[in-house]
């Protein structure tokens, strides 16, 4: 019953500091990246992916802002929030738009600016994605969260402190060849050993970096394309979102990131497909810890041993670029940067790349299949979609 | 200003009122209107007993406005007696190491400071180290 | 190729200030209505309309908050925000979810607390919605916006000002048999004549009082209603959504509400019907002159005439309860209360008791469609549903 | 704090600093990127006179945060002489009555005072009456 929705366009910004740019003009580069990325395709719909503006910009609204100002006054156009997955809901919007045939041609666009303000401000805003009765009024933070959660599993599963070394090292070492990533610089394990710690046991390279950017996705039927369109196409072949409990303290078994589990089982009952015909998985490794267990709730390893997947050894990594799973392919959030609101969209576009074959020096062979998925806080929301190239 | 708010939260606040289920006896907190374990509407006031240990914890260095006085400080995840975990800062800990297990209980401390006009000041629940008895 | 969408519950707290409940405990009491005036279907996706929550509670990530608190952890949840239109937009998003196939039972659930805040800090939250950068650095406030569009309105087209209070006198005359309304008491001409200024030329009747409220729609497909669904079967014939400038002042005529007007025409065309074959319009008033302004725009008055189909003469006014085109059936925004972002889901429920013939005291004879139409600021962004009563 | 964000606006703010579309000759202010009359890019700078006059107007006496000092204070739609108009406060009215129609010129005056720690004060444009000249 639903339409085929295939992926006309893609354009993003640098993640990085923008001081110069406002949240209108971030948004409006990366959506004209992707309307010219498509050949020129109009949006009829606008979902915005966006967590921060109003509290940190003083701006809600951003649907009638950012299609006013890209001069597409009179579409349809509103902001999707779901905490740091808001960006992948936001696609997920865009995606229904065009299953249900209401839209045919939608954007997704992701757009966060932390640069407006500086300091405990910020940390504020991000406090009110969890759980502001019970656990920003402790004082919590999503870093926090995640040092209580990267503590218990080191204690529940007996882990060396060290072996999480592996997720910013593949991430750094890939995130060199991304012209639009924060950090194009490889780390070693002597400098992840001797980093200094943001909330123990998190060091520095544990937790990645919040920064300004902006991501677009359009969606449109394969057959309103435009005539001699030039890239491979790629479909989206799944759509899935689940939600646990907000606070991290009210589930029975907090390591258990139950969301992403349900959203990858949705999205593969979906489409037809097991975790293990993926070719690459954009995970939201905001935290080297959140990529262990999410890699761990998808089922490519048992409890405990998700951390494994990003050993050398005789082989490298599993999910190194040469892996049999490469996962932050173009530097994910930690060298890549995470913008927020956008990320979801950010990994839409890198996957996009990947499948396409337009990932530059990173581009891996024979990939077809992609699972990208974005977090909220310790997936208390929890957004997946697969992404299938289509041949011919 | 959100007196209302502080107000309506009390109970939990100042001295840990959560649930019991009628139906299957699961013991709620934060307290909440339908019982997670069984789904059935669950609004039987219980007193926790405000003993537990720590579930996992760590040390919180930049802080969200209006907790910066207090900072550095430590944030924890504490297991209840009774089943539940809540997130709670840790006080009182003077030398001793906390570590996983270490046993708390709870006690009344200013959470934060609020940056309104009033300067309303939020207390609330904290846990801190059960001290060892002294054997005379 | 879309699903035909019916409206299986419908859920309303009063609208007030509630001091002594939470934003998730509101949610919540609409969220359980709905559910269990449908029969008890479970909805396997929660699309939340708020606009302030973020701002005013500290407290973003709304879908996860009122999954969990309801015990439908694991479901579907986002926050849709477009303003004051975002009740309206969370109702859309939730059609398309269902339209599109992907959810078989959708919730649209409205929520918005004002009271957790008091003073100037609300009307700063209020200011978000219009543009930070241009507008609200000046001062400006959604009623001084309005209060600009009417001075302009009364010396553009030369109306008396004592014109406006038939719709004020309407809403609060309808309000009177609402037992959710916040005012239950009708005024006179001569008490609008003398109410206290609010921002020149508007005064206390012509703005809405903003309070707390949560309303809660549940969507599904007609096959999937339990058996015996007690209630005459209400559809969505159409959903649509259209943006303006976000600024009042970038518009070539800011005397025209164009997306209030593209969105009604879009949604008739989709259901196939003119403005003319509806039977109740439930307008967004939270001003007069937006009464005013939006029946202009739908085409059911001349450009500068709006304000006469509010007026009593021979015949008993277009838009009272027993004129041609009834508004504001059980109170309006001015005296059912504005709720933010969930005002546009306190229409839909409206309309709908109308179209099954449960309004109560207020039921109007023989309707079978209702236009409802949610707008952020002035008309910054509109969204229009037609909701239509099935025979049979 | 948003130091940056009042910086990238100052040419805005302090000068009427907007665009002329180098396709089909709209003024544009507020400047934007992609010109609402032909659709086509549109940065070339241009200098707004700062004359005007009053489109619409209202009174604010309850002011969002920030804007408590000023209150009440006067609001406008301002039709500037090269066809856009633009929001702003009226200032230095005296004690003539403002009108639809008043002819009015810009002048940068302090808008907001920021709530921040640094309470920075952001300065902008406002519009005041334009004085009869003195006939001798
Ligand atoms: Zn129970
Ligand atoms: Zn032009």
């Amino acid at each position: 019953m639903m339409s085929e929705v295939v992926i006309a366009g893609v354009g993003q910004t640098p993640v990085e500091e923008h001081w110069d740019k406002s949240l209108r003009e971030l948004g409006l580069m990366a959506l004209k990246a992707a309307v010219m990325d498509s050949g020129g395709l109009r949006p009829q719909a606008l979902f915005v992916g966006n967590m921060f503006a109003p509290q940190l910009s003083r701006q809600a609204h951003l649907g009638a802002l950012i299609a006013d100002f890209a001069g597409l006054t009179g579409i349809e156009a509103a902001t999707i929030e779901a905490g740091g997955a808001s960006g992948g809901a936001a696609l997920r919007a865009a995606y229904l738009a065009v299953a249900s045939g209401a839209v045919d041609v939608a954007m997704a666009l992701g757009v966060e600016k932390f640069s407006d303000v500086i300091g405990a401000k910020v940390d504020a805003a991000l406090a009110t994605g969890g759980d502001s009765d019970y656990e920003a009024v402790q004082g919590l933070t999503p870093t926090a969260q995640a040092a209580l959660l990267m503590r218990r599993y080191l204690y529940e599963y007996e882990v060396p402190r060290q072996a999480f070394a592996g997720f910013p090292l593949i991430a750094h070492a890939n995130g060199v060849n991304n012209p639009n990533a924060m950090f194009r610089k490889a780390i070693s394990e002597e400098v992840y050993r001797q980093a200094g710690v943001v909330s123990d046991p998190l060091n520095l390279f544990d937790v990645a970096p919040l920064a300004d950017g902006a991501a677009a996705v359009l969606l449109t039927r394969a057959d309103l394309l435009p005539p001699g369109f030039p890239h491979r196409l790629v479909r989206i072949a799944a759509s899935s979102m689940a939600t646990d409990t907000l606070a991290l303290h009210d589930r029975p078994d907090p390591l258990d990131f139950r969301a992403a589990r349900l959203s990858v089982e949705r999205a593969c009952e979906k489409a037809r497909i097991t975790p293990a015909q993926v070719d690459l998985f954009e995970l939201h490794d905001a935290y080297s810890i959140y990529a262990a267990l999410s890699l761990e709730a998808a089922g490519y390893a048992e409890r405990g041993q998700g951390w494994k997947l990003a050993q050398n050894g005789a082989e490298p990594a599993v999910v190194s670029l040469r892996g049999r799973l490469p996962i932050s392919v173009l530097g994910g959030f930690k060298a890549r940067g995470n913008p927020g609101g956008a990320a979801g969209i950010y990994q839409a576009v890198e996957a996009t790349l990947q499948l396409r074959g337009e990932a530059g020096e990173n581009q891996l062979p024979n990939v077809r299949r992609a699972m990208i998925q974005n977090l909220a806080g310790p997936a208390s929301s929890a957004v997946t979609h697969l992404l299938e190239a289509l041949d011919g | 200003m959100e007196i209302s708010r502080h107000w309506r939260l009390r109970k939990q606040r100042y001295a840990l009122v959560g649930e019991v289920c009628p139906h299957c006896e699961a013991k709620l907190f934060p307290p909440r209107d339908i019982c997670p374990e069984c789904g059935q509407e669950a609004r039987t006031t219980y007193n926790f007993s405000g003993r537990g240990e720590v579930y996992s914890y760590t040390t919180v260095y930049e802080p969200p406005a209006g907790y910066e006085e207090n900072a550095p400080y430590t944030v924890a995840l504490i297991k209840l007696e009774e089943g539940p975990i809540v997130t709670a800062q840790l006080t009182d800990l003077g030398d001793q190491p906390v570590e996983i297990g270490t046993p708390v209980e709870m006690v009344t401390r200013r959470l934060r400071q609020d940056g309104d006009e009033r300067g309303m000041i939020v207390y609330g629940y904290k846990f801190r180290p059960v001290l060892a008895r002294v054997s005379a």
